[in-house]
């Protein structure tokens, strides 16, 4: 315990410190901004943007979510307001908190992706860049960037090339084997891995007998994906020596601590903030009652603390 | 704001529709009229998401007890149409909810001296009442209530009681004229010698008949979209809907929960 | 409508007649006899045995299931009572009952598959063969034949070779490209097949600190994963030729008829049955009553029907 | 079976500890001590499993309007300890609960001439009371139950009505003596002269001990075991527990929702 008798919350992310290990999901938070009235920004270690790309993004036709049992459906479209517009309307807000900002980015070539990993660099108010690889490269014929190792690892590569700052590479669960793909970005240079993004999904409207979303097909995110992400991210923490940043279905402070036993060195939270926009702060808030209440001195004790 | 609002009633008025009231903080009770709520149905993951309804009424109203201070509240008028509704009109007395709100943008309640036409179809009254309520402080006020049948016309007593002159019509015939409730409003802007303002909030096929009405006669009108909402607050981007100059080539979405509910139907891409 | 009104209800699937699209899924039905009490048999399609293999069974050490949020999660470790006693204990269950029974199997090497399909083949009683591909391949290090494609095509050419009864492959969901899977199957030789089997997932016990399964991992299954089996059998039914049956989170006549939309000829029902036993049936009688209602003659119109 | 029960009374017999009256036909009025009912204690997915729970008492009601006709029930006793449990505690009176059961395998009530011994730890009470009722009937019963603390010995009165001797114990002393009631079990059997059986329920490590003491000394003892169920009723093998010739090398296990919950503890493999 720390003097005043509070555990100690921080955790070092590849370089980053965080105050605690909560951060919020990239497209779940906005560009941090529309949740100022609910989430004292810090009271968190640290929020993701929307996935940003070089040009603006007006994402996809509408139904573009759903519930399911447990979960919901997303098919935005990676909407975005760009990179251009990013600096100069998203980031003077990033330099009014204190905490770290990081940009979640995409492209649709290991140039785009490249060249987004450069122009984020240079903005000082970005603290870390996080590489969302479950993208179709539309140059080879639209393989998801994140399914393929080859593929992953050029991209990761290239960023790697492109930044210093901590580069974060988020895994797809739509994968034979996750550890594969866990361990080509971490030999192409990555410093960290989030993991997980969102499973493929789809929902019919049986009465209008079509597709809910638009899209037909969307991402697969909520408390129903836990299961998943909590495997795929114990399978990856016993086979890299980057950090992980868990992420799935968490909603409350003891799903994260599970995800942090699991391998976890930090967690984000995603479609909880829907449902409560201040959850992050709350998950945070919980994570240290509860360790006070089990008595654990420093939350760093807990990262891949399972037995077996 | 977040809050815990606590039900005061929870009553059908008509089959498969209800009216529920329920404390509110004044910031809440303080809504504009077309702004809307978030309420979570329940604290577990079934429905997951919150539900979006319309704020329907505000007002204050004095505890039952002896020396008892005067309570903020607002009202809700939903339908049931799925799970999450369904539960809702489980909800008895004291239960509490979890409201998130109020949220977006309202109507623009516009000038004095014009004419305020306002059409609702069904359970698009809901966000109309609050508005008509500040809209007769000022103006000659005109309903035109459409619905399938008899059972979707709502609270047109409580518009009456406003002074607002009421039109209603139904597909069936079963209640005010038979056939669409655009008809009467043709009818009155026919007849319309000054300004006017519609407000319209019901099924999409009304609204763009509404606006291409308007349109037509280049007559102010404002719509309150529905659209499939996660959080309400502008961070999912799941409520879009096509702005005028949307095409596939050049989409042009406007953030329902941020920039709407409301918005002046010219700022819309419609049907033709 | 048929003279009396009611819709056609029965499906082909592969050569075998089924007097409706719903059967009950491996693992979840026991042997048949289990739910003798709860479903008229003859009210449903067909049902699927507990996967056999030619060794009895003793399956994993407890606990072997978790609920987790809209699922569970299972590590029953394929517990089964073996070929032999299936012949002479459970066979002649089967003979009391009008409906096909399915025998759904497994091996740890192509020659064990072989060598099952050949003595389920002789079962007269046993009217098609559901093979369970997502068993580790023990001579080839471990890894799940259902998520290779060559692994996958040589066990179902070796059950190819040993069985003319229809043969039914089923799919494990816990790869990149299920149609790539499903195309490998339907090359070697398969009738028809089944999806999905359960996704890998996880559960942890924070206050023991330890994985809630003495197995670690297991099987994930129940509505939660619905939107994940909708997707892949849509996917595949656009690939294959081959009738495809709908499994995966199915609850009611809704979920089994978003599942023919999507493409299945016919479906199975899980996890559902545990909580009502007498699942398959409702849903086999709420499909006919849907179709009624909505003026559907034969159910065979809407397999594949979605609009898009 | 599976039905519908209508719950008659929910009530908290202990901080966390509740008693459950409901409706139940005939065919489960009529169950065997130590079967159970498996309980949807929600009918949406959340939670989605049922929950499994002893049949504590039935019996026979008298409706309370004027020449009613009695009426089957069945009582279960159960502890608040996790989600399913909480929400069950919030039911009341006239709400409906999915039930299916009787399952399992019930205790065998044994020779009439001899001493019956019944050890319950806590919640695991719940299913000896109906045991206790039947053994009265032929046999000297005595009852040891014992908990963490006070509040953890339940319905202790109900067993004495039946003119069964309870000896209670509680590990801190807070009721009855002070410490493990096995302690008062091997002090009863040290008098014992003829023949006796033994009957346990409760935690796993307290059957351990109980199992222990009964094969030292060849008593008879039937355990009544707890597992984590999918089904209860055979399909899912979910619930298994490690039969006496258990290894990891020749494993050997039985079926607790078909096969038990109620087994002879020389049947079962415990730990030395
Ligand atoms: C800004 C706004 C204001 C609204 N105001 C009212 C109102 O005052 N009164 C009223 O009765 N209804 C209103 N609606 C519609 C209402 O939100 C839906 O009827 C309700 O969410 C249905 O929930 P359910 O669980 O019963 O239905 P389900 O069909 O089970 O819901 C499944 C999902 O679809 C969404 N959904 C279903 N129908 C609609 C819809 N029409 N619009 C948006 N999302 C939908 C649900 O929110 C949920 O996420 C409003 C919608 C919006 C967007
Ligand atoms: C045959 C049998 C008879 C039982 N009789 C009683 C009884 O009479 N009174 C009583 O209070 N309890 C009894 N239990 C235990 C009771 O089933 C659990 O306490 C209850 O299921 C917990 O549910 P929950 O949702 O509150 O807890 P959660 O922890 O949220 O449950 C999560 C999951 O774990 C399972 N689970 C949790 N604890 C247990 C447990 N101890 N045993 C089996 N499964 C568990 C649940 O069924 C559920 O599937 C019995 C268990 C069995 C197997
Ligand atoms: C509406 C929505 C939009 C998302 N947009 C992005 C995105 O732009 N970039 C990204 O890497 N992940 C995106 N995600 C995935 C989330 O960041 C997160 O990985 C996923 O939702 C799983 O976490 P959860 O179950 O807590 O929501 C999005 C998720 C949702 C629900
Ligand atoms: C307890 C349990 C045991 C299972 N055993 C088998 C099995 O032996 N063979 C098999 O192919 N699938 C098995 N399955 C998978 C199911 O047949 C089915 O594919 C899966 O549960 C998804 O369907 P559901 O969501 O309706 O349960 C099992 C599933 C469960 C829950
Ligand atoms: S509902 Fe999420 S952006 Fe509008
Ligand atoms: S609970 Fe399913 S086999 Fe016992």
């Amino acid at each position: 315990m720390k003097p005043d008798n509070r555990p100690d919350m921080t955790v070092n992310l590849a370089g980053l410190p965080l105050r605690n290990p909560v951060m919020t999901a990239s497209g779940t938070f906005g560009y941090g901004e529309e949740f100022a009235e609910y989430v004292d920004m810090e009271s968190i270690g640290a929020f993701v943007t929307k996935g940003l790309s070089l040009k603006p993004r007006a994402g996809n036709p509408t139904p573009r979510i759903v519930e399911t049992p447990g979960g919901m459906l997303n098919a935005i479209g990676l909407q975005n307001v760009g990179i251009d517009a990013f600096i100069t309307k998203k980031v003077p807000y990033l330099r009014t908190v204190n905490t770290p900002a990081i940009a979640n980015f995409f492209g649709n070539t290991v140039d785009e992706y490249a060249e987004m990993a450069r122009r984020l660099d240079d903005i000082p108010e970005v603290a870390a860049l996080e590489v969302n690889i479950s993208c179709p490269n539309v140059k080879l014929g639209g393989i998801v960037f994140g399914t393929d190792p080859d593929c992953a690892a050029s991209v990761v590569a290239a960023c790697r090339a492109a930044t210093n700052k901590p580069l974060i590479i988020k895994l797809s669960p739509n994968v034979t084997d996750v550890v594969l793909m866990a361990r080509a970005c971490e030999d192409a240079g990555a410093d960290a891995l989030s993991m997980i993004n969102t499973l493929i999904g789809m929902a019919i409207d049986l009465n209008k007998r079509r597709p809910v979303l638009a899209n037909v097909t969307g991402g697969f995110s909520g408390p129903a994906i836990k299961p998943v992400a909590l495997r795929m991210v114990w399978q990856v923490a016993k086979a890299v020596k980057v950090p992980i940043i868990g992420i799935g279905g968490i909603m409350n402070a003891v799903d994260a601590l599970e995800f942090m036993l699991a391998g976890a060195t930090a967690v984000q939270v995603g479609t909880a903030s829907f449902i409560n926009p201040g959850a992050a702060q709350k998950i945070a808030e919980d994570m240290e009652t509860w360790l006070i209440e089990n008595g654990v001195a420093d939350i760093k004790s807990l990262i891949g603390a399972l037995e077996s | 704001m977040q809050f815990t609002a606590m039900i005061l009633s929870n009553v059908e008025v008509s089959p498969g529709y209800w009216r529920m009231r329920m404390t509110a903080p004044p910031e809440c009770a303080a809504a504009r009229p077309g702004q809307f709520v978030m309420v979570r149905v329940n604290g577990a993951i079934d429905p997951l998401l919150r539900r979006p309804f319309g704020i329907f009424d505000v007002g204050t109203y004095i505890p039952a007890q002896s020396g008892a201070i005067p309570q903020p509240y607002m009202e809700m008028l939903y339908r049931v149409v799925g799970k999450g509704t369904a539960m809702l009109s489980t909800l008895h007395g004291s239960d509490l909810l979890d409201v998130l709100g109020p949220l977006g943008k309202g109507f623009d309640l516009g000038a004095a001296d014009e004419e305020k036409l306002i059409v609702g179809g069904g359970v698009g009254l809901a966000p109309l009442y609050l508005l008509a309520k500040e809209l007769v402080k000022g103006s000659k006020v005109r309903l035109f209530a459409g619905g399938r049948t008899r059972d979707d016309i709502l609270c047109i007593t409580e518009f009456e009681r406003l002074g607002v002159e009421c039109y209603t019509a139904t597909e069936d015939g079963s209640l005010g004229e038979c056939g669409l409730v655009t008809e009467a409003l043709l009818r009155r802007l026919d007849q319309l010698k000054g300004r006017a303002t519609v407000y319209a909030c019901g099924p999409h096929g009304m609204l763009n008949a509404v606006a291409g009405i308007a349109a037509e006669r280049n007559i102010p009108c404002q719509v309150s979209l529905e659209g499939y909402m996660a959080c309400g607050v502008g961070a999912c981007l799941g409520c879009v809907a096509p702005g005028h100059s949307h095409s596939a080539e050049n989409p042009d979405y406007r953030c329902v929960c941020t920039e709407g509910p409301v918005f002046e139907s010219g700022e819309l891409k419609w049907r033709d």
